[in-house]
Parts: C-alpha cells; sequence; structure tokens
C-alpha cells in the first residue's frame, strides 16, 4: 500500500492504495466518483478522460500513484450547483449525447480541446476528439456542441 | 497456421543430420526455454518469453510423434499454455533432411502453429509475419551451424564433448564457434521482442516449440 | 482490467532510478508516460515485481538550447514536444510528428523518450528521430554514454537501451530553415502508422539541397531511405522529380504484412507517401 | 387500417432538450457498475483461450487458496443448476441447436466462453484468482470457415452431426404475390439481363460502450437483478425459467443503459453466473465485463455469405430476385439469432416492384461468438444486396443508377401496395424523398465534375452511391410474430398513473438506453392530457414498477410503445369522466375532454385532470361505484409494420494511388412519418448512419485459423472517431403512417441501414470505369488498391 494526496473536484483526500490501482478505479471505488467511466482497456475509448492538473488523460492509463500531489477534475466537479459548466449545457442545448456513456470523458476532453484552442474549425474539433469514441451520435452534434460552446466563450 | 523453411547446408546427410541433433549446437537458436521434466518419450517444459512490455511464461508438454533416422526425419507435437491463463500454443514440427549431393543436404522445417489467447487476440494479422520471421531466423541460424560442419574445432562446451563421446560418427560436432554468443544474441527471442503492445501482439511460443523439441533431443543426446 | 500487483519506487533522481533497475527484484520495469505499458500491464500480458517510475525525475523534462543543438529530456511528453517554439524552430518535423501520436489525452502523458525505448516499429517518432540524425544519452552505473540515432533503434522493441540504463535526454542538432513533413498513413485517426514517411528537406532557391528522409512501420525498425536521399540531393522540387527519386522508397525495406496491408502494399505506400511528404516538406 | 388522428399538438414534434441529460451531463450517473451493495463480492470469469476442444481437467486448488477468494465454479459444481440457455425463435419446425449451457461442462464452442468463475471479495482479487485457475484442454478442429461449416466439412458441435440449424424458404409463386422466380431468370438469361453476385456481410460486433454489467441481489425477500440490458422482461422470464427462481421473486432492473444496438437483446450466461454466484455465497455479487471480453463474448452481428441472382428485362425493369444465404450463427443459438436473416427475407425487394422473388436461407453453427441481433438486424443485409444489384443492374443496362430505381420503384399513387414479398406498405413516396435529396446533394453538378475527373485521369477519383431503401420495423404484430415461429408477442404495455400533485407517472414497458423515451413520451403524455412536459415523469426498467413490457429493439418503442402510452392516457381520460361529472354536478354523457379538461358540453367549466385526481384522493363525497383511481393501464399490439424509407446519397474521394476513401458528401432524406422530436430524430440517423458508415469502411470481426477473434479490442476493432467521420446533411420528408394514431414509423435503425450500400456503391462508382464491379466490406485501403491494381491500375 502507498499514501497518496491527491485532490479531487476541489476536496483533499488522502487514502492507502495498491500500486497497481488505476487512477479511475481509485475516483470510482474509493473517492466514490462514478461519474467517470471506464469503457475499454486498451485506453482507446477515453470514457474514463479525467483532467489531471488541467490537462486532459486517461485515467484508465494513470496509476493512482502517479497522481499523488496532483489534482484532478471529473466530470462531476464542472457544475456550479445547479448551473452547468457551459460545455455541459452546450451538450444539452445541441442533444450531443444519446446514452450517456461516454458524455463525461467527452466533455472533460472538450474542454481541453478549447483551453488548448478558444476558437477551433471543425476538424480541429473532430481531431481533437479523436481519442474519445461514442457509438450513439455519429459525433455530430458533438462537434456542433464544441463549437457553440466555442462561440459562447467556454473553456 | 503452417509455416515451411527450406534451406541448404553444405554437409553431407549424415554429417548434417549428426550435426542437427548435436543440439548444444543448435538449441542456443532457441532460447528462454528449460526443461523441468523428461520420462524419455514425453517431455515438460517452460519457456519465457519477454516481447517488449509483454512477458508471458508458457508451460508445455510434447512427444515425438515420429523419428525416423533412416529417412531423415523427426516429427514433434508439443503444446503449451501460459501460467497466467493468456492463452495456450500448439505445434507440430516436422524436419526433413534430403541429400543433395555429397556434401549438400537440402533442410526442410514444417511447423504447424497454434496460438489462442490473448497474444493471438491482440497480435491481429501479425502473427503470421512475425512467426514466420522467427522461423526463419531459425532456420537460417540452424543453416549457419550445419554448415560450419566442415570446419570442427575443438570442442569448447562440455555438453558438446558429451555429445561427440556419444556420436562418434558426427566429427562435426564439436566444433562451437568463438562468436557463438553473438549471433546467438541477435536470434534471442527471449530478449528480443515481438511487436506487441496494442498493435501486434505476437506469438513468442514458436520459438519456444521449437526450443522445446530441440531440448528434448538434447536429452534424448545425453540418456 | 486490473495490473498484477508490483511493487513501486519513484526515485527523484537518475541515480537512484538507475539503483533501482539494479536491484533483486525479479523483473523490473520502467514507467515513462506510461501510454504503452499500462494498456498491457492491464491486460496481464505482464507482470512485473517492479516498476520505476521516472516521471518524478525533474532534470529528465523539459527543452533546451545547447547551441547548434537543442536538447529534449526523455520524459517531455509529446504534447510539450509539439508546442515547443525551439524544436518548432530548429527540428520542425519533431514537432509535426509528436502532434500526429495518438490522441490528445495520451499526448499529454506519453513522452519522448518512453516512445524512443519502446521502439515499436510502427510508432511514429523513430522516424523524426532518424531524420534528424539525433544522439540519445543513455545513463548507467557507470555514467553516460551516447548513441547515435542511427545506432539506437536496434530490432522490434529493441534499442540500444541496457536493461540497467535509462535514456535521459535526446540530442538534436538544430535543421535551422529545413523544411519538413511527416506523412501518415492509417486507417482511423488514432490507429498506428500502416506507413509514415517523416521528410526532413532542405533546399536552395527551387532546387533540393540536402533530403533526410525516415520511413516509419517499413522493417523491424524505422529506417533511413538511403536511395531516396541520394537521388534526390541536387533536383528540383517538382512533382517529376521527386516522383523519380521517391520510387526507390521501398529499396532495402522488410515491411510486415497483417491485416492493414500486406508487404507489397507497403512498398508501394512507401513511393507514393514519400513523394507526397517530400513535396510537402519542400514546398 | 388506422388513420391518423388530427389533433392539436404543442409538444408533439417539438424540439424538446431531452430530461434524461441532467444527470448524463454531471455524472449523476446509475450504470450497474456503479451499483454497490454492502458485503458485495465479485466474479472474474474464466474463458477458453480455445475455440473447440474438450476440458480434460480444471484445477481450482491455487484460485481457492488465493488472497480474499470467496469461491471458484465450474460447470461441476453447478451441476444442472445452470440449466441451458434459450433460443426464443424456431424458424423450421427442424431446427437444430446444441445445449447452450451457460458455462461450459466438457466441451468448448468458441474462444471466449466461460469455463469457471473465480468470486472474490475485490475485482482485482477475482482476476488475480482467475489467473491460478488451470484449465486443459484437447483440441478439436475449429469449425470457422462459413461456407466449408455449411457443407459440414468440420463440425462446431460434433454431437449434432451437423453445422445447419435450420434451411428456410420462401417463394412468391407459393403465396401468389408473384411468379416464378426460375422462370424469371431462365427468361432473363434468354432475352434479358441475369445479374449474378455474392456478397460478404462481414461480422460485426455492437460495441455499445458500456460494458456489460450485471449485480444480483440475493438478499430480502426479493432476487433483485441490476442488468446491462435492452431487455430487462425477458431477463426476469428467462431467469425464472433457467434458474427456477419464481418469477414472483425476481425484480429485474435495467438502470442508466449505456447504448445496446441489439447487442444487449439477449439474455446472457453472464447473468445466469451472477446469480448462481450470488445463489451460492449468499452475497450480493457483480461481474463487470472488460472491453476485451465484451468483444470476444457478447454477441455478434451480420455474418452471411449472400448468393444473388437478379432478373431483369433489357430495360433494366426488374423480373425477379432469387437470394440464397449462408448465415453464421456461431457456436450457439441466441434469443432471436435464427430469425435474424428471417427479418431481411421480406425486404430484399425494397421499394421495387419485382415480378418475382425467392428466398432460401441455411442457418450455420460455427465455432465463433454467436451472432444475434445487431443494428437493423437482417434488414441491413437484405438493403445492400438490392441497393448494390441495382447499381449493377444499372451499369448493366447502361442507364445511371438513380434512373434504374426510378424505373422499378414503388411509385407514390399505387399505396397501399403489397409487395412481391407479401407485406403491404401502407404509405410513402420515393420521388419526394429523392428529389429533395438529389437537391441537397448536388447530383448533377456532382455527376458532371465526376465525368471531367475520370476524363482528366485524376488520380483521385469521385465516386457517388445511391441507397434508397425501406424498412418494416416496429417489432411487431404478434400475429405476424407467432406465424413466423417467435415464442413471445410484439405488444407493448404501458399505464399512467395520475398523483394528486398534479404530476404523472408514466410507466412504459419499453426499455431506453440511450433512444430519449423519456423526453418523447412526456412530450406525447403533455399533449394527450394537457399537462406541462415537465410534470410528466416517465418510469421504466424496473419489473417492479413496469410490470409488463417488451422492451426496446427493432425500432418498436415509439410506433408500438408510445401507442400504449397514448391508449393508457386515453384510457385515463374515459376513466375520469365519471369524477369529473360528479364534480361539476353534470352527466356523464354531457363530460368532454376539452385537450386540457374535462369539460361540461358547450361551457368553460371544468376540471383538469390533476384536480380530478385530487378529488379522487379524497373521495369525501365521490358517488357509490366511482373508482378511487383514475390512473389506467393499456396495451397496444400494431396491426403491421410502419415502413419508413429515404434516399441516401454519398460522394467519396477514392485516393487510387493508396486506396483511401474519404466520404466528401453525405446527404439523407428520410420519411419516418410524424416526428415526435426533430432533435432525438436528428440524433438517431446521424448515429444509424455512422454505423452504417462503419460497416462499410472500418468494422470487421476477424478470426485467425485458430478461432481466435484478432479484433479482439479497440485498437484492432475499427469504432470510428469523430476525426474519421464527415457531418451527414440529413433532412425529412413527412408521409404519415397509417398503421397508428400518431402517423410515426420508427427511426432507430434506418440510417444505419441506408447508409452501408450508399458508400460501397459510391466507392464503386468511383473506380467502375476501371473494371471494377465489386470491393469486399470494410473497404480498406488495402482492399480498394488492391482491386484497383488487380483491374490494371489507375488510368
Amino acid at each position: 500500500m502507498a499514501r497518496i494526496n491527491v485532490t479531487v473536484d476541489g476536496v483533499g483526500y488522502s487514502d492507502d492504495v495498491e500500486p497497481r490501482t488505476l487512477l479511475v478505479q481509485y475516483l470510482r471505488d474509493t473517492v466514490g466518483k462514478t461519474g467517470t467511466v471506464v469503457g475499454c482497456d486498451t485506453s482507446n475509448c477515453g470514457a474514463c478522460t479525467v483532467h489531471l492538473d488541467g490537462r486532459s488523460v486517461k485515467s484508465c492509463s494513470v496509476l493512482a500513484v502517479q497522481a499523488d500531489g496532483h489534482e484532478v477534475t471529473t466530470i462531476e466537479g464542472l457544475a456550479d450547483g445547479d448551473t452547468l459548466h457551459p460545455m455541459q449545457q452546450a451538450y444539452h442545448d445541441n442533444h450531443a449525447l444519446q446514452c450517456g456513456y461516454c458524455t463525461p470523458g467527452m466533455i472533460m476532453q472538450s474542454i481541453d480541446l478549447l483551453n488548448d484552442n478558444p476558437s477551433p474549425s471543425e476538424q480541429e474539433v473532430r481531431d481533437g476528439l479523436e481519442g474519445n469514441l461514442c457509438r450513439c451520435t455519429g459525433y455530430q452534434n458533438i462537434v456542433k456542441a464544441v463549437l457553440a460552446a466555442a462561440q459562447g466563450g467556454a473553456s | 497456421m503452417e509455416l515451411t523453411h527450406q534451406f541448404t547446408v553444405p554437409a553431407s546427410i549424415d554429417d548434417a543430420w549428426a550435426a542437427f541433433n548435436d543440439l548444444e549446437r543448435v538449441a542456443p537458436c532457441f532460447p528462454g526455454a528449460s526443461l523441468t521434466s523428461f520420462d524419455g518419450e514425453s517431455f515438460e517444459g517452460l519457456v519465457k518469453v519477454k516481447l517488449g512490455p509483454i512477458s508471458l511464461q508458457y508451460t508445455g508438454t510434447g512427444r515425438f510423434a515420429e523419428r525416423d533416422e533412416a529417412a531423415h526425419r523427426a516429427v514433434v507435437a508439443a503444446k503449451g499454455k501460459d501460467k497466467r491463463g493468456n492463452g495456450t500454443a500448439a505445434a507440430t514440427v516436422t524436419a526433413t533432411l534430403t541429400s543433395a549431393g555429397d556434401m549438400s543436404t537440402d533442410v526442410t522445417v514444417t511447423t504447424d502453429l497454434n496460438i489462442t489467447g490473448k497474444p493471438a487476440q491482440f497480435g491481429r494479422g501479425v502473427m503470421q509475419d512475425v512467426s514466420d520471421r522467427l522461423l526463419a531466423q531459425f532456420a537460417s541460424c540452424l543453416e549457419t551451424k550445419l554448415g560450419e560442419s566442415s570446419t570442427a574445432e575443438p570442442a569448447v562446451a562440455e555438453a558438446a564433448s558429451e555429445t561427440v563421446s556419444e556420436s562418434p560418427t558426427a566429427p562435426v560436432s564439436a566444433q562451437v564457434p568463438r562468436a557463438a554468443s553473438e549471433p546467438v544474441a541477435e536470434l534471442d527471442v527471449g530478449a528480443a521482442v515481438f511487436p506487441v503492445l496494442l498493435k501486434r501482439y505476437a506469438p513468442p511460443i514458436i520459438g519456444a516449440i521449437v526450443g522445446l523439441w530441440l531440448l528434448r533431443k538434447i536429452l534424448r543426446r545425453r540418456r | 482490467m486490473i495490473p498484477a500487483k508490483f511493487d513501486y519506487v519513484a526515485p527523484e533522481s537518475v541515480a537512484d532510478a538507475i539503483a533501482a533497475l539494479r536491484s533483486d527484484s525479479a523483473e523490473i520495469k520502467v514507467l515513462g508516460g506510461g501510454q504503452s505499458l499500462l494498456p498491457v500491464l492491464r491486460m496481464r500480458l505482464a507482470a512485473p515485481t517492479l516498476l520505476v517510475d521516472l516521471g518524478r525525475i525533474a532534470e529528465l523534462s523539459g527543452v533546451s538550447d545547447d547551441g547548434d543543438a537543442i536538447v529534449i529530456g526523455a520524459m517531455t511528453t509529446h504534447a510539450e514536444v509539439a508546442a515547443n517554439a525551439l524544436i518548432a524552430e530548429h527540428a520542425s518535423v519533431l514537432s509535426k510528428t509528436a502532434l500526429t501520436v495518438a490522441d490528445p489525452q495520451v499526448r499529454h502523458r506519453g513522452t519522448l523518450g518512453g516512445s524512443l525505448v519502446h521502439a515499436d516499429p510502427a510508432g511514429d517518432l523513430p522516424a523524426p528521430i532518424l531524420a534528424l540524425d539525433a544522439e540519445l544519452v543513455v545513463a548507467g552505473a557507470g555514467g553516460e554514454r551516447t548513441v547515435s540515432a542511427a545506432d539506437f533503434f536496434v530490432d522490434l522493441f529493441t534499442t540500444a537501451v541496457g536493461e540497467d540504463e535509462i535514456l535521459t535526454r535526446i540530442r538534436v542538432p538544430k535543421h535551422t530553415g529545413w523544411g519538413s513533413h511527416y506523412e501518415k498513413f492509417n486507417r482511423v485517426a488514432q490507429a498506428w502508422s500502416i506507413v509514415g514517411v517523416a521528410a526532413n528537406v532542405r533546399t536552395d532557391g527551387g532546387t533540393i539541397a540536402e533530403a533526410k528522409i525516415a520511413l516509419t512501420n517499413m522493417g523491424s525498425t524505422a529506417m533511413r531511405a538511403s536511395a531516396v536521399e541520394a537521388a534526390l540531393v541536387g533536383q528540383p522540387a517538382t512533382d517529376d522529380a521527386v516522383r523519380a527519386a521517391a520510387a526507390s522508397a521501398a529499396d532495402g525495406t522488410s515491411p510486415p504484412s497483417d491485416a492493414d496491408g500486406d508487404a507489397d502494399y507497403r512498398r508501394h505506400l512507401a513511393t507514393v507517401l514519400t513523394r507526397r511528404a517530400v513535396l510537402a516538406a519542400a514546398g | 387500417m388506422t388513420v391518423t388522428e388530427e389533433r392539436p399538438t404543442v409538444e408533439i414534434g417539438a424540439p424538446r432538450k431531452r430530461k434524461e441529460d441532467a444527470r448524463l451531463l454531471t455524472g449523476r450517473t446509475r450504470w450497474t457498475d456503479n451499483i454497490t451493495l454492502q458485503g458485495m463480492l465479485h466474479i472474474a470469469m474464466v474463458r477458453s483461450p480455445v475455440a473447440h476442444g474438450t476440458i480434460t481437467s480444471i484445477s481450482t486448488d491455487a484460485a481457492k487458496a488465493a488472497p480474499g477468494v470467496v469461491a471458484v465454479l465450474t460447470a461441476a459444481d453447478l451441476g444442472d443448476a445452470q440449466g441451458g440457455l434459450p433460443n426464443a425463435w424456431q424458424v423450421a419446425p427442424d431446427q437444430k441447436a446444441p445445449n447452450h449451457p451457460s458455462m461450459a461442462i466438457d466441451h468448448v464452442a468458441f474462444a471466449g466462453e466461460v469455463v469457471a468463475m473465480v468470486v472474490a471479495r475485490s475485482s482485482a482479487e477475482a482476476r488475480d484468482g482467475a489467473e491460478l485457475v488451470d484449465v486443459d484442454y484437447d483440441y478439436l478442429p475449429p469449425a470457422l470457415d462459413l461456407r466449408d461449416c455449411a457443407a459440414d466439412k468440420v463440425l462446431a458441435h460434433p454431437d449434432l452431426g451437423t453445422n445447419v440449424s435450420a434451411h428456410y424458404e420462401w417463394h412468391s409463386a407459393d403465396h401468389g404475390t408473384g411468379g416464378d422466380v426460375e422462370a424469371a431468370i431462365a427468361e432473363a438469361r434468354a432475352n434479358g439481363i441475369v445479374i449474378e453476385r455474392e456478397y460478404r456481410q462481414q461480422r460485426l460486433i455492437p460495441a455499445f460502450m458500456e460494458p456489460r454489467s450485471i449485480v444480483a441481489d440475493p438478499t430480502g425477500e426479493q432476487w433483485t437483478i441490476w442488468t446491462s440490458t435492452q431487455v430487462p422482461h425477458f431477463v426476469r422470464i428467462f431467469m425464472a425459467l433457467v434458474t427456477g427462481i419464481p418469477e414472483s421473486k425476481l425484480r429485474v432492473i435495467a438502470p442508466d443503459v449505456g447504448g445496446g444496438f441489439g447487442g444487449k437483446l439477449q439474455f446472457t450466461p453472464e447473468e445466469v453466473l451472477t446469480v448462481l454466484a450470488a445463489k451460492h455465497t449468499g452475497k450480493p455479487c457483480k461481474y463487470t465485463e472488460s472491453r476485451s471480453e465484451s468483444l470476444m463474448a457478447a454477441h455478434h452481428g451480420r455474418d452471411q455469405w449472400q448468393k444473388l441472382t437478379l432478373a431483369a428485362n433489357s430495360d433494366g425493369i426488374v423480373t425477379g430476385l432469387k437470394v440464397e444465404l449462408l448465415a453464421d450463427m456461431g457456436a450457439y443459438l441466441g434469443l432471436v439469432s435464427s430469425a435474424i436473416p428471417l427479418l431481411g427475407a421480406y425486404m430484399f425487394n425494397a421499394i421495387y416492384k419485382f415480378g418475382s422473388y425467392k428466398f432460401a436461407c441455411t442457418n450455420v453453427f460455427t465455432n465463433k461468438a454467436w451472432t444475434d441481433a445487431y443494428r437493423g438486424a437482417g434488414r441491413p443485409e437484405a438493403t445492400f444486396a438490392i441497393e448494390r444489384l441495382m447499381d449493377e443492374l444499372a451499369a448493366e443496362v447502361g442507364v445511371d443508377p438513380m434512373e434504374i430505381r426510378q424505373k422499378n420503384w414503388i411509385t407514390h399513387d399505387e399505396f397501399p401496395f403489397r409487395t412481391v414479398a407479401g407485406l403491404d406498405y401502407d404509405t410513402g413516396n420515393y420521388e419526394a424523398a429523392t428529389d429533395k435529396a438529389k437537391q441537397a446533394f448536388g447530383y448533377d453538378e456532382l455527376r458532371t465534375e465526376q465525368k471531367r475527373r475520370r476524363d482528366a485521369g485524376d488520380p483521385v477519383q469521385l465516386g457517388i452511391g445511391i441507397s434508397t431503401y425501406t424498412e418494416m420495423c416496429g417489432l411487431a404484430p404478434s400475429r405476424w410474430l407467432g406465424s413466423q415461429g417467435y415464442i413471445a408477442g410484439g405488444w407493448e404495455h404501458a399505464s399512467i398513473r395520475m398523483l394528486p400533485t398534479g404530476k404523472v407517472e408514466v410507466v412504459t414497458g419499453t426499455s431506453p438506453h440511450g433512444q430519449g423515451h423519456e423526453t418523447a413520451w412526456s412530450q406525447i403524455v403533455a399533449d394527450r392530457l394537457g399537462v406541462a412536459f415537465e410534470d410528466v415523469e416517465v418510469l421504466h426498467g424496473d419489473t417492479q414498477v413496469a410490470a409488463r413490457g417488451l422492451d426496446t429493439y427493432g425500432s418498436r418503442s415509439l410506433s408500438v410503445g408510445a401507442m400504449a402510452v397514448v391508449a393508457a392516457a386515453d384510457k385515463v381520460i374515459e376513466k375520469a369522466k365519471p369524477s369529473a361529472a360528479h364534480l361539476l354536478e353534470a352527466d356523464v354523457g354531457d363530460i368532454e375532454w376539452s385537450g386540457s379538461q374535462l369539460r361540461v358540453k358547450g361551457t368553460e367549466e371544468g376540471k383538469s385532470l390533476g384536480e380530478i385526481a385530487f378529488a379522487v384522493l379524497q373521495s369525501h363525497n365521490m358517488p357509490d361505484g366511482v373508482e378511487h383511481s383514475i390512473d389506467a393501464d393499456a396495451t397496444f399490439d400494431a396491426d403491421t409494420f410502419s415502413f419508413p424509407h429515404g434516399t441516401h446519397l454519398c460522394a467519396v474521394e477514392v485516393d487510387t494511388e493508396t486506396g483511401n476513401v474519404a466520404i466528401r458528401k453525405y446527404v439523407s432524406v428520410d420519411d419516418i412519418g410524424k416526428v415526435v422530436n426533430p432533435l432525438i430524430v436528428d440524433g438517431q440517423v446521424h448515429g444509424g448512419i455512422a454505423q452504417g458508415v462503419a460497416q462499410a469502411l472500418f468494422e470487421e470481426g476477424v478470426y485467425d485459423d485458430s478461432g481466435t477473434l484478432v479484433t479482439g479490442s479497440f485498437v484492432d476493432y475499427l469504432v470510428p472517431s469523430a476525426a474519421d467521420l464527415p457531418t451527414f446533411d440529413i433532412d425529412r420528408t413527412e408521409t404519415p403512417a397509417t398503421t397508428n394514431a400518431l402517423g410515426v414509423k420508427g427511426v432507430g435503425e434506418a440510417g444505419t441501414i441506408a447508409s452501408t450500400p450508399a458508400v460501397v456503391n459510391a466507392i464503386v462508382d468511383a473506380v467502375r470505369h476501371l473494371g471494377i464491379n465489386d470491393i469486399a466490406m470494410p473497404c480498406s485501403p488495402q482492399r480498394v488498391w488492391s482491386a484497383i491494381q488487380s483491374a490494371g491500375g489507375a488510368s
């Protein structure tokens, strides 16, 4: 067991974890952040995307011990009370989700994308989401939502 | 998948057959393997395979399906499984030597290979290619070894001298090139690596199976 | 899927890392960015007894100017490489290639050094390293040694880095003013390259003065397309001239056959992609 | 025939943003894997890596001794308790099927089959333990090649004696719906055109994003089973039948379910095994599969060889179509595996008027994962075949592929129309949808550009693909299903509970997993009962709440499920009338529904349903005989299918130097009848098209010659990302269905059915002048390039 100190969605946690514990398992099983989900075992699908010190990462490909001393933001840390984050709102407004399983990771990556490039072209949005798979939407409304969020200054 | 490799060595068929059976010389072509038991007809062995980020450990059993000195033909059937349940492997390896003149022998090695589980599941399409490449390396190694049969040097390995004593008609067998460690290192499947990760998880086992076969022969010689 | 159990150390210096690699744990793996290793551990295709995490060694990250070269720490991430102004100015083929690796999240974690030591023949970064004639600094118990890119990639997933050594930094000679392009061909955006071509070209008044071309996934390691390079020098940067030179792109290669393409297809692709890469680099 | 009602609608047709989104956007979700119970144990499955073999020994001692392991169970431990998994559709009287145990007993028939399970205190410990289960196999030759298997060259189940599960045929001459197809072919050989082709429908994997997960809780009086399924009601019934647990003691809940696409239309071994593990340990047990397990062991889709013979006269008027299929069932029959080809059997004639038609199919076992429903289920295969053939016929006749379709399709004034396959199409307007699509596409301009680029020998060639599809959807009329050998019906159930605070609970038997029923049903009920959209709560997916239902698949939820909701709403109004009459001091006969109130005829005086519900709650002075509830439930069974249709046009650019295909433009005009929520409909079309494009270009489940799935992760099973797909330009025409009161048709599968042939037709069209008339799916760059090389190279 290793002791780690991690800030998740603004709250500090101190826990003993096995070194083999993946960050996503730590978030789900120990911290209870079940909004972040696992969709594959090869880091292709991006469903587990969270922000680590402000940059998007696939939390299935980071060990919890690697996050020691760092800050994690999950889908559950975006909204301000009942007010959705502008990216969440854009997804809602543009029907950018159906089953919703890829949505947490997709939103976290979309925010990172706009942090990097506040006014992307459609192709830049598509390329920026290449690490996140969605089986429901054909991505069309996701792309639309991210472009709309960019217009509205969401990041 | 069936893979066939043919090559010709500059040695008589008897010399080549003997050399071929001088496993102390050819065994280094198949690193990573060790025998855990042998009862005369069947054997058990262990093969550790390290493929870049991947490490697998197969335990296997095998037996001589056929060994025909007159026809210079040997068939070994072996199968094994990964110790962490990652999959199984089985192979039937047939080696046939044919005389192609006084100082020339054609060698055909046919391997019918069946690999299951994760190394196959995550190695789309690469298996055939990599297996083929491996066995080609094996064949090339054999070719080198057997071809050295006419330039005998004093034995440098304990095992080799043992072999000589058992097989006096094989004068070529004692020689182990001084530089052996280098070419062997090139073929060191155990240390080298197959395409594995996420793109191409490859089949270490080919070398392993053939390795088991050769080791089994070593033991035969030592009986 | 969850990895099998392992011990974990995160040394804060290169010396401590090397000491850890020399410890008597049965099977030791180095954890760089982890973007290749962790999926393998999750699949349990490997079960190391000890993981040595280089992530807390500050000296392994960052990019600096060293006169005629730039020096990139091995733990510098793909995203940092792609965004770095020094690299963009003096080794643009590396910036451009880094941007094509995997996807943004992987680029935030994956490291240049990790990719190079992993030495996947379908990995993109060895090609620009070859095309820049970079030097790789490897640290071991006996100190540091420098290996040229040409000698670094030994075989499939095998480099000149020993089991108790680590790659610490990459020294890239400045290719200021050179044109560059990485032409990557794959089936879906985050897939590995079927074939990739890194072109690093210096033109002089419309004529190709120097060309360094490297190929991805055309053999067991990335490799330079020497015949193309020789044929390009002195040629005008026109479609016809480059097409003629690129025709020899597959010379001396031994590409794999897999579900994405057989060897013949790859040899053909190499010629087409080389032409496109060189024209884009020279244009 | 029902006539579509003309009612004022406020909500129906409005682009309402979804109610479901709030929890999904914020991570406040209830996926099955999120459910954790006190004392819960975790299961890891040990799966056979061998495709075909016998188990010679299983050693569990080391696993049992491993830290945290509570139990290790093999088939020997389970004994007869595991029973066998059901097949619900007998397509031929002599249909054969092997016993399908949840855990292999001694024979393994595909790589991925469960051979043991480890139950432990944590999922990591369960996985650690699973590695220690030592299983030995004797290899049997794997039966892998579909055509060889059909000829019984290698047997997938030696005990069965054959690989053929069933053979069935349908011929228009036998049903009076058309002529003799052999005669038509003979005539065409003599005086017309015969097109003969073989097409491969490659194996696909549904690849829903949420891996399957099950939690079974045996504590308390009733079992509670959470499972990531499309069909909780089926799971409840079959779990009772298989395990012997009384149905009344089983509560099955499908909480938030992350996609299905037919892939979760199944009663699975893992569901049974999780219950058996919970039974064995007396503790709640959870099983969550990994992605690689999901790809290997959840059912696959498609996988057919299609042999097609099309007869036409020299003008290109089709006189007959003969379809001979081999359908790969995989190792076992799942719930409706056997009927997937059958669901396509009546659609090969598509929107056309054919003189004769014959369908024959052989269902074949192989040593691969079993196949079953995947989005479209039989109909994409049929549509692909006919739409590809129409292009081939056009090439043969020497006319534009659009013209050949126009020559043969049913015109809008010919509806209702009985097809050569015996289905009655109620409505449709193929001309209107096609005209609209052509205009949006710039069809003529693109044809001009195509010619220019051909003439110039451009290395990048342009191709145009057409797909004018229809589908039968809204599974389904119970009588029809019964006639086809299905054991269940196709009706749907709903109930509506009027709460005294004015809120409305709508309980539906459908089980959405992304389709937005909570929103759409709210819109429908809001209009029907004159309540606010926000006041409607839709409940589903819990057999204790929605006790009756037949769940969600086959684009049935709106055209069947929502019709039950409508019927229940109408009953509520009727049921409220006596109470309203009492409250308004009027005769029941004088009470009428205003759209928001029950009123005394000819007055403005009325009571809303909420007011009535409150009065009924009080019941202080209700007359005798009035029920103390105005809640109602209702069922709906369709008389026939609905038939959405549309025209999809795709332009691709084929790089003849590399074989790469890029979609340049994609236009669809779908006619799905009345639209309840255009946002949701657009989303369904986008996603459907994407999946169909993925079949054309990217996806294929590939087995090697040892029977290992080598596309066993998302590295090799190529689900496209946003960067791999274009924007789809979608539009609609609206020809209301006449078979239900809302005039709706269903949209869940339309895009998938339509898009695959549109893309492949476009690719072939781009290179047809080089001498190419087919490229196998998925049309990878290597395949396209190789086809060009074989045809003699690019111009």
